[in-house]
Order: C-alpha cells, then structure tokens, then sequence
C-alpha cells in the first residue's frame, strides 16, 4: 500500500449514536448492532446500554455485513431482543433477500443506513485508511446502492465514489473467461483443493439461510465431508449455485475464508450469468423476485437440444 | 491393525422388535476373536454398515451368553437406516466394547430394581441376563419397563419370559390407548409406576434407563423411595465417533461419556455441568 | 545448552537439499499464494491483494523454496499429523460380504525444518489425547516418523502470546532441536535424540564452533528477547482462569463473550490443537469405498446432534464455551495441559472480531476476583 | 483426438423424466432402434426434482458424461417443472464452464414420449461428444483414492463385484 494517509473522520457518527441512543432509550429495539472499535481494528458490537452508543463508528475499516446477525437460525443474537442494525448500501440489498424470502419482517429490525463510500478490503487496522486504489475492496467499485432506500434512518453525508481498485473483480473474471478451459479447471481445483471445509463461507453469508445445510445431509450423503478435492469441489459449486441470484457481493465468504479461496470471483461470474440471461440485478428492492424459483416461458435454452 | 479399524460380523439373527426397532445377532467371522471376545454388561460399540458408516449402541446381549453380540436400534439416523436393510449373512462391522460397565460383581446379596423406557429396555436386558444367568448371587429383582403403546414394547418374548418367572417381579406399563383392549398391565408413564411398585431400598440397588426424560423423572422419585444416590446406575448416551476418548464430542463438562462413561450414578451425574 | 552447532544460511539451505536428495521428505515455511501458483492463469485472476504472499508448511520440491523470511504459516503443523482426511480402513463388497483392507500405520521418515515453537508443542499437547489410554497408531506413526527443528520466533504480532499458555517462542516442547538466528546463520540446539542424530548423520553441514561469549550469547540473547516481547502480550494465570471456567460453567460473562461469533469452524481448522474429527464412510465408484476420519468442529451444530434431533449444545454461545472450556479447563484438568499454544491464529482470522487475548484477559480479571462472577469489564489492551 | 479414444466406452449417466423421456427412450427401444448402449437411465418424476448435485455425484462416482432430458416446454406434467429446472441448469451449465468442465459432457435434451427417434440422436450424440473428449480423468484425479470404475456396459448387469 503506498497512501497511507488516514481517511477523515466520518460525519454521520453523531447522528448515529444520536438515533442509536434515542432508540434504546424508547425502548424501540433492545440491541444496535453496528461497529465499534477494538484491539484489532473494527469489529461488531452489540450494545443494550444507551449509555454505551458512543462506542458506536463508522469509517472504512467497517467491512462487516451485519446483515448475517438477522440471519434466523442466530437464536442467541434472536434472544438478545428486537435489533437495530447499521448498513451500508450493499449490506441493506441482503436485508431485501431476507425480506424477500420471508426470513424476516421489515416490523422486526430498525435499519439505521450510512452513506458510504467504499470499505477497505480488512477491517484489522488500527486507524481507517483513506481509499486507495491499492487498498480499496475490489467490490466497491461501482456501487450502485450509494443512496439506499429500504433503511428507517440514514446518516452521514454523500461521499465520493470509491476509487477504482488496480484490477476489478470483472477483470479478473474476464480474465479467467479468457484462458482455455484445461486452465480453468486447473485453477479452480487447485484453489478448491485448498479448502478445509471449515464453512466459514457459508457461516458468514447473510443469505445462507438453510435450516439444514445439503452437506449436512446424510441420507443420502450429498457432498463429502472430507477436505479432499473431489468433495472440496461440490461444495464450492453447491454453495456458488444455491446463491445465484441471491448473492449481494458483499465479500464476506472470501474474506473469512481462512485459506484464501477467490469465492468472490465465481459469485461475480453468477451474478453476471443471471445478468445476462434472466437480466436481473440484486438490489435492495425485496418485491423483485430473484431469478432461481422464477421462469418466463421464453427463456433462453440455447444450450438444450 | 488400527484402533479404528472395524472387525467383521456377519448377521446370523434379525428380529423386528417393534414398527421401527430391531435387534440384530452378531457372530465375529474371525474364530479367535469369537472365541475370545468378552465384555462386561453396560459396555458399547460402535456398529457400521461399510459404505454408511458408524453408529454407536450398547451391547444388548448378556455377556453371560458367549459366541455372538446383540444389538438393538431404531431406524433414525443414516446409519442405523442402512443398519435395518441388512439381512442374515450380510457383514456388519465392530468395534469395541467400549467405555465402563455396571459394577455387576458388586451387587451380590442386594436386591436390584430396573427401571427402562422404550429402547432404554437394551442396556437394561443385558443386565438381566447377567443377572438371571447368576440368579442364586443376587437377592430380589424387580423390573418396571414403560413404553409408549403395546406396539412399542421390545423384547416382547423376553418380557414374557420374566413375567412368568416366579424369582423376577416383572411390571409393564404402557399407554394403551383404544387398539389393545385386552392389556393387563399397568397404564400410564413408568414413573409413577415405580413409585407404586415401591421397591424397597434397603440393600438394594436399581438400574435406571430410558430416554432423558425417563431417567430425569425416575431418578428423584429412587430418591424418595430412599435410593442412595450411589446405588442409582444409569447410561449416558451422547453424539460418538470414535468410542475411544479422542474425537472430542461426547463430553460433558470434563467428563468424557465414551470413556469415563457410559455407566453413571446418580451422584455423578449431579456433578455433571446442566449439558446433557 | 551441552550441545551447541552453528549453520550457515547457505548450510541450512544445503541440509535441506542434502534430505530432499536423499529421498527425505522436509516439510518447511513456504511462500504461497494464488498469484505465485503453478497454475498459469491465477497471476491475472488474483482478488487477494491483502493475501499477496502468505506462508504455509510444504513438503519442499526444492530446497529453494524454504522461506525464513516471513510471519506465520496460515494452517499449523497440524495436518501433517492428523491429515484434513485420511483412511481409516477401506472395504470392498463380494457378493454379499466385505472384505476389510487395512491402512499402514508406519510412515517414512521426514524432517520438519523451521517450525513454530507454537506448531511444535501443540503436537505434544496433542500426544497426550492420543495416547492417554488407546493409543493411536496414525498419529504415533508420523509423530514418530518426523524429527521437528524449530526456528526461534521472533513474535508476528500483538496476538501471539504463547509465554501466557505454558510454552515459549523459543521452546523446544514437541521438537527435536532448535535454531536461532545469529549473524551469518542460525545456532542449533539439538533438544532429543533425534535431533542429535541430525546433526551427526549431517556433519559437513554443521560445525561445533560456537563460542559461548560470542555466538553462544547473540543466541541466547536472541531468545530471551522474543520471549519478552512476547510476554508483553499477554499475561494470565492459567491455573485460576481453568479452576474459574470450570465452576463457572453457567457463567453470563462467557456467553457474553461469544456474541460476535459466527459458528464458523474456522478458528478450529488454523487451531494447531484442535483435533476433534469425524469418520465418515466414502465411496470410491461402485462397491468400495473408504472410512476415513476428517477433521471436524465443535462449532457446527451437527457436531453433537442426536439421531433423536436432540442437541446438548444447541446455541452457539454454548458451543464458543465448549470451545473455551475444552482449551483451558477440561483439557488442563484431564491431561495437566492447556490446549492452546497462544499461536494467535483463531484471532488472526476471525473477522468478526473474536478475539482470544481479549477473551482470556477478560476471564483472567474474573478469576482474581474472588467469590465474584458479575458485570465484567471489557479488558483494557 | 477422436482415433485416440476408440477404444474408450463413455460411461454416461442419463437422468430422465418419467412422462416425457423415459416413454420416449421407451419407444426407442420397442421400435428396436439401434443406439449406443453406454447410457444408464435413471427415472425421476420430472426435470424439476434434478438437482444438478445429481450430475456432480455422477461425476463424482466415475461417469463420463450425464445426459438430462426431460419435457419440452409446455408439456410439463406437473406444469412448470421443466421451466425451472431450464433456469437451474442453464446456470448450473455456465458456471461448470467457468470452472473448467467442459459442457459437452452435459446434454440437457427436451424429448417428448413420441421422439423415440429423437433419443436415439440424443445419445448418440452425447456418446460421439464425451468419446472424442475421452475419459473424465481430470475429475478422478480429483479422488483421494483411486476410483473403482464401472463394471463395462456390456456386461451382465447382475455381475458378483456390484454392490446391493
């Protein structure tokens, strides 16, 4: 990283704290779920005390999509009472997924938006970054929820547009586009070959929504469990697919996956297949019915004999 | 050979105990291990079917009877599924026995009480074997067994057998419901029958085995009858893989159910972290 | 401190080409990375930029590959004790019978160079599991199979705090001998037989010329440092953290804790000591197949899950607990260990923020203070 | 590349649907139509009860090349079935192309219960396709252990080394 210049302080934070703390005092939710600062940088934070909402930032470390603590199968952040959760425009798009497939009621969350502009790619800094072209989440760049709509509250004020990182994601997944397909597969099983089956990916995911996971299925036993190639990569195909249509890109799979799987590459390819095909776009609208479960009569079928 | 590597059976008996219960008789195909196998009633294995994998159950046979091993199992899991679509010649494979045992030897001269609901009947069956086999060491037995319905009574020749004999109280409670008009035996949940049975506690030791919610009914009102909590014996029975004390899942608290298990007094499991 | 040998860096370099030419398996530091891959394309397609180089142990192809240079190799020594998967025993259908073919429980000698003192303990905190009354002959084979250098560690970052769990960045517990940095190359301590045995059966490549007041003393004060630095990390009574999480099972403080956790098994997979596993039963095509045990986590809800759909532990604030309670009471309690080695990975790659060195201080502040379990203080840093 | 493989039989596993191509494979066989016999047919209710883990699993077991067939659009027994799984598998198609399988070792055919004629094509050219690409090595490879393969087509079915 070359700039390391630190980036300004965030001028909704008042704001924030402000409803943040006018919420808990109504006794409108029990918990805000937003970020706070700590010994590694910026993490979750979960606060029930009025009192306790200065704890309360936002700035570009704020990686997280806290969307995945709504997530119903969480009972014990489900105990903890009715939530208000702070999102960015790209979280707020997985909120609609939940909406849209009835995981949660708009009555049951207080969504409180910050205009953002662009995220670091980690959120273990002591200090936030200005962006850079280096150090910029490569799925920043053009955002298109900069405003978002579906919040209760909205703090902060309009910020620039995240710079364009050294290489987008669309790059590199035209670049993978471009080898022969003998390449292809050789990169994509080596990376899958990497995997230790720790679902952390799948753990994280705001819309991984399963009662039941298929690879916990035993009768019969879908996908292996053992970390070996062959089962390493029905996995990874069997998670990429079950999210076609339905992954926000929020990045959070990738960058918690401990050994540095390049997920985000296969769900941009997803995103732009149902782009192209079904010309759907994930957005933060919960009425617009993903692609997968949906059909018109003349889809294409270029592919069916 | 490894500790995990199964040794083979082959099926020489399978009997449909309930709708969805059965019992499997097992001899080793190996005729030194079938000569020399031994076990101590309370004891555990871990039975697989190649290609589903693992499952662990309690040997249900008496170790009084040598020359096979029996189980018993409900079809839930994908395991003891495939273990039902087995049939007489087909191989199972075996590992074990495993964990403690009930301290049999100890309880010569007292009176023994057992108690069991549903499946829970397994564990308790090779005990009494054990015991009818060695009658003349131990003073009165008595069994209280409890199921849902008539239907789900296993082991209906054996609980026959107990019945009539004149050294065993057997009393058998069941919800019957409107199908079996004609039952005899007692009606309603096992506990209360136990308490109406009053088995005296005085030298006597009892064996209580069931689904939790039997044995966390049962165990209080032993103590009122005037068990101590040390002559109250019961199994444990926790997500296994390996039997052996390694893969980390059965514990409760420091307390390893495969290994320090799966045979506890009620003092112990008052020792026990509420994680069970 | 009988025995001393120095290497030089070209030596060290040499002994691992002089093993690999041999035909000896050397497991080692190596720089990874999609965009370093043998796979041609993922130089172009590489999303990591936070993830550019990164460190993992290999088995060596070339001794140039061996990589002193950089931080914390991303998964433990584990996996080359207890495999992500390995078999068991595998089967082949005949007619309506099984035919069982066993697995070989003796391996190839191999060598370990540069390992973490942090890698290497666990594997001894490990053996005791492993043998505390069946012994298990795959990991005894390979443990026994492998002589295990370290290299002293110079600390990676504020959450590495091995110093607070027992071990040292200079420790030799589950090795066989020790390097340390001095100018020109490295002082070796052999600690065992094995580790002498190196030595010897490579003498062009060490040499006996350490003097205690130069070389001897750069080495000795090489230690002491990283191990202070390492201590100003973190410092906890072991002892009262175990004996306050054992008769605190149902404290608030630890659920309190575990909020932020996702219940991914991540910190479980990087964790040198976790070595919960499953045996599951593959199928190799049509009528065979292999058992195998897999690496497993006590996060997921399935670990403990009955046929019956009964769960002991069905929250994943009791499944953290389990996590911490295993670590630093039961284990302590049933094999006089703790079973962590303060590697700091579980922090390091856990995202949503859980943190370790924040979690024990938390529970050290509560053990010292007696007959109390309420309101905690989030521990200063 | 196709003299390379003669000698390779493709082992391919076909998941039909039971109203429109299983009569229509049906009918192939009672009008004795002659075709590649490398196919294994395995019957489902419809195109929309194939989840494409169907195909992964095939690969994973040793197949060669799956064929799916089922309804042509609007004839669906149950309606709208083949209208999802069209969209399930046109995605499931891409992103197998993405990573690197290359997709003429997946036919997805609509054959109707009357295109006996039309089944044949279909297998014969799935068989022609996966022979010339030749054995899916690349995903065996893949196995930690060496897969067993299949007892060869043309063998009795009932052969002692197959599993119950």
């Amino acid at each position: 990283m070359t700039d390391m210049a630190t980036a300004p302080a965030y001028t909704g934070v008042d704001d924030l704290r402000r409803i943040a703390r006018e919420l808990l005092e109504a006794g409108d939710v029990r918990v805000i779920i937003g970020y706070e600062n700590a010994r590694r940088g910026a993490r979750p934070v979960f606060i029930s005390d009025p009192a306790e909402t200065d704890k309360l930032i936002f700035d570009t470390r704020c990686v997280h999509n806290l969307v995945t603590y709504l997530n119903p199968r969480r009972d014990h952040v489900a105990e903890l009472g009715k939530i208000a959760l702070v999102v960015k425009g790209c979280d707020v798009k997985a909120v609609a997924g939940l909406l849209r497939e009835s995981q949660v009621g708009r009555d049951d969350v207080v969504l409180i938006g910050v205009r953002c502009g662009g995220v670091l790619e980690e959120n273990e800094l002591p200090a936030a970054l200005a962006l850079t072209p280096e150090n910029v989440a490569p799925r920043c760049y053009g955002c298109d929820n900069r405003e978002p709509t579906l919040t209760d509250h909205l703090v902060g004020e309009p910020q620039p547009e995240p710079p364009r990182p050294v290489m987008t994601i669309d790059e590199r997944v035209a670049a993978l586009d471009g080898q022969p397909m003998e390449e292809r597969w050789a990169f994509w099983t080596e990376q899958f070959s990497k995997c230790v089956r720790c679902y952390a990916c799948r753990q994280v995911c705001p819309l991984c929504i399963c009662e039941q996971c298929i690879v916990e299925k035993t009768r019969p036993q879908w996908i292996e469990s053992s970390a070996h190639p062959r089962g390493n990569l029905s996995w990874n195909i069997t998670r990429a697919i079950h999210l076609a249509g339905r992954c926000v890109d929020c990045g959070e799979c990738e960058r918690f996956c401990p050994v540095g799987i390049p997920l985000s590459l296969l769900n941009r390819k997803l995103q732009h297949i149902v782009h192209e095909r079904y010309d759907y776009t994930v957005s933060d609208d919960p009425e617009n019915a993903a692609p997968i479960g949906d059909y018109r009569l003349d889809d294409q079928q270029e592919f069916i004999k | 050979m490894n500790i995990y590597q199964p040794l083979l059976t082959t099926v020489t008996e399978v009997v449909d105990e309930t709708a969805d219960t059965r019992t499997l008789r097992l001899e080793f195909r190996d005729e030194a291990v079938r000569k020399d196998f031994a076990f101590r009633a309370g004891q555990f294995g871990e039975y697989s079917v190649f290609g589903a994998g693992e499952s662990t159950f309690c040997i249900a046979s008496s170790p009084t009877r040598e020359g096979y091993i029996e189980c018993s199992f409900k079809a839930i899991g994908k395991v003891t599924s495939e273990l039902r679509e087995v049939n007489v010649g087909d191989t199972v494979g075996f590992r074990g026995p495993y964990g403690n045992w009930f301290p049999v030897d100890d309880w010569k001269g007292k009176d023994i009480v057992f108690v069991a609901g549903g499946i829970g009947l397994a564990p308790v069956r090779c005990v009494i074997w054990n015991v009818l086999d060695r009658r003349d060491e131990f003073g009165d037995v008595t069994i209280v067994y409890g199921a849902r319905s008539v239907e789900d009574l296993v082991y209906k020749r054996e609980l026959e057998e107990w019945g009539s004999r004149s050294d065993v109280k057997m009393v058998t409670t069941v919800d019957p419901g409107g199908d079996t008009p004609d039952w005899t035996g007692e009606v309603g949940y096992v506990t209360p029958v136990v308490e109406k049975t009053a088995p005296k506690a005085d030298n006597a030791v009892a064996v209580v085995c069931g689904p939790p919610i039997v044995v966390k009914l049962t165990l209080p009102v032993l103590e009122q009858l005037g068990f101590a909590d040390d002559a109250v014996f019961t199994t444990l029975e926790n997500r296994m893989k390996c039997g052996l004390g390694k893969c980390g899942r059965c514990n409760i608290g420091p307390v390893y159910v495969c290994k320090d298990g799966p045979v506890f007094t009620a003092a112990q499991m008052k020792q026990l972290p509420p994680e069970f | 401190m009988s025995d001393r040998y120095f290497i030089s860096d070209s030596d060290l370099r040499g002994l691992a080409a002089d093993l690999l030419g041999a035909g000896t398996d050397v497991i080692a530091p190596v720089a990874t990375d999609i965009c370093q891959s043998p796979s041609a394309i993922a130089a172009s397609a590489c999303t990591l930029d936070h993830s550019l180089v990164d460190i993992d142990y290999r088995a060596l192809t070339d001794a140039d590959e061996l990589d002193l240079s950089r931080g914390l190799p991303q998964l433990s020594l584990k996996g080359y004790f207890l495999p992500e998967h390995e078999a068991l025993c595998r089967w082949k259908q005949k007619g309506i019978t099984v035919e069982v073919e066993e697995v070989p429980t003796e391996f190839a000698p191999r060598v370990v160079l540069a390992a973490k003192a942090c890698d290497a303990a666990a594997l001894e905190v490990v053996d005791k599991v492993m043998n505390w009354d069946y012994k298990d002959e795959l990991w005894n084979g390979r443990r026994e199979a492998t002589t295990i250098v370290n290299l002293t560690c110079p600390m990676i970052d504020d959450s590495c705090f091995c110093t607070a769990v027992g071990t040292a960045p200079d420790d030799v517990k589950g090795a066989d001998g020790l390097l340390t940095p001095v100018a020109g190359g490295y002082v070796y301590e052999p600690a065992t037989d094995k580790g002498r045995a190196l030595a010897e059966a490579n003498k062009a490549r060490f040499s006996n010329d350490v003097e205690a007041d130069t070389r001897g003393r750069e080495a000795d004060d090489e230690r002491a440092a990283s191990r202070q630095r390492v201590a100003a990390n973190l410092e906890i009574d072991a002892e009262s953290v175990r004996d306050w999480i054992d008769t605190h099972f149902e404290d608030p403080l630890l659920s309190q804790l575990a909020i932020r956790c996702n219940g991914c098994g991540a910190c479980t997979s990087v964790c040198p000591t976790c070595h919960c596993f499953d045996i599951v039963d593959e199928q190799e095509g049509v009528g065979r197949g292999t058992r195998r045990r897999c690496w497993d986590t006590c996060q997921a809800p399935t670990f403990t899950l009955h046929a019956s759909g009964h769960n002991p532990r069905d929250d994943q604030h009791v499944r953290y607990r389990q996590r911490i309670n295993h670590k630093f009471a039961i284990y302590p309690l049933k094999f006089g260990e703790v079973l962590c080695t303060g590697c700091g990975r579980c922090t390091r790659v856990c995202h949503a923020g859980q943190d370790l060195v924040e979690i024990l201080q938390a529970i050290d502040i509560a053990a010292r203070r007696p007959g109390d379990s309420a309101e905690p203080e989030e521990a200063a840093s | 590349m196709t003299d390379a493989h003669t000698d390779f039989e493709p082992r391919i596993t076909a998941f039909v649907c039971n109203w429109c191509t299983y009569t229509g494979a049906d009918l192939a066989g009672t009008s004795r139509l002659h075709m590649a016999s490398n196919v294994r047919l395995i019957r489902l209710p419809c195109t929309g009860r194939i989840d494409p883990l169907f195909i992964v699993k095939s690969f994973e077991r040793g197949a060669d090349g799956v064929i799916v067939s089922g309804c042509h659009p609007a004839d669906c027994h149950y309606t709208s079935g083949n209208y999802h799984a069209r969209r399930r598998f046109a995605v499931f198609h891409d992103i197998m192309e993405f990573i690197g399988v290359d997709p003429r070792r997946m036919t997805f055919s609509w054959v109707s219960a009357s295109e006996g004629a039309k089944w044949k094509d279909v297998v014969d050219e799935a068989v022609r396709n996966v022979r010339e690409l030749g054995p899916f090595e690349a995903y065996r490879a893949l196995a930690p252990e060496a897969v067993e393969p299949w007892p060869a087509a043309t063998s009795d079915p009932a052969g002692e080394e197959v599993a119950s």
